[in-house]
């Protein structure tokens, strides 16, 4: 299925784009994250750390071993710094 | 009760006419681009069209429910915000003042480490360091 | 840092222009007149001239030196004080939201109790009761 | 020695005077209160229960049991209802 990667903050830098489509059969977040770092020494790099990166499926905050499922849309990035 | 996100400075005093009417008692926090001892010029928010107002509408509703308030507003800024600039507020209105203060300090909990804003400083010399996430705003959400 | 008492109304967003510069956190509690289910229609508030300042005033400068504020101000009014009316405000400034909560809790704890206001309760028969001290707000006292 | 006694609230009410000046020799503010009291049945009734008085002096709070001192001021009134 085709799931809608978004990245901020410090990630996006890393990375080098806000968003991607990607083609995937993750099974869970987790799964999804070893993909992307696959695909280039940008990724690898700015996911090195999992312990620095905070996820958000369909825009509700949660964790890497969350089931993909339907996702239409992931988000990764860094600990957030509102307020 | 409402959340708003926006680039635009916002006014204390315009967004508490008729807040929390027959409450007794209101609290704002209102958050500040500090300079660091000089050290920055601005601060730069990113966040997450979207999501953001999914988050900050959650929590204002978790408050208002926990807390029994008959008010709350939420507004925060993003882009480049210049030291001294408003960058957010809370307001939260209730019968009592330990009601309305504990419902000010649980959404800034939140909002501090559950909202999708990121910070950036910038200084003399341009864009600089991301705001790292502090250890002790993490451990404030544990006592909510 | 300023202590003030007087009749006439006060406009927070006007209290806050250039309040806390370089302060970070700003927090303000406002009290208003609530119309307790429409039994009441104004309060009227009695003080005692000359003490009342003195106290404001000692308590701005305890709170200012214990969590380290960078700039606090107190308005409370007198007089006959009609439902949704503010009653009065306490505003404060500090580098972090822990330090200008808690000297805001602090201010409206030693207000609630230690300065010489009286509320008396104005009804649609005119003057009725004065307001009790409430119990919880002695016991708020004794966490400082 | 002359000393200035204020009264606020339901006590001002009470008594029936905002202030009057008395002259004592009381050595203790409940000293003063007792002078008081015995003054006519208003000050009686409004000064029956103390525990319902607070006191300042010279425009400090203070307790029954305050030397009067030099004090110039001594103001008897309810709780506080303040903020």
């Amino acid at each position: 299925m085709a799931v809608e990667v978004l990245y901020f903050a410090w990630l996006r830098e890393r990375i080098g784009v806000p968003r991607e489509t990607v083609q995937t059969d993750a099974a869970t977040v987790r799964d999804l994250i070893a993909q992307l770092a696959a695909m280039d020494e940008w990724h690898a790099a700015a996911l090195s750390d999992l312990s620095a990166v905070r996820i958000a499926v369909d825009q509700e905050l949660t964790d890497l071993d969350a089931p993909l499922g339907h996702a239409r849309e992931v988000a990764l990035f860094p600990p957030m710094t509102g307020g | 009760m409402s959340a708003r996100v926006q680039s635009e400075p916002f006014d204390i005093g315009a967004e508490l006419r008729g807040f929390g009417a027959d409450a007794g008692a209101v609290v704002t926090f209102s958050g500040l681009v500090r300079s660091e001892d000089g050290r920055l010029t601005a601060l730069e928010i990113e966040h997450y069209p979207g999501m953001t107002e999914k988050a900050l509408t959650a929590f204002g509703a978790a408050a208002a429910q926990r807390f029994d308030l008959t008010d709350w507003r939420i507004v925060h800024r993003h882009g480049i915000l210049s030291v001294g600039e408003p960058i957010m507020m809370v307001a939260t209105a209730a019968r009592h003042r330990k009601a309305a203060f504990d419902a000010a300090e649980y959404l800034m909990d939140w909002l501090k480490s559950r909202a999708p804003f990121w910070k950036r400083e910038i200084g003399p010399d341009g864009p600089g360091e991301w705001v790292a996430a502090r250890p002790d705003d993490e451990d404030a959400l544990a006592r909510w």
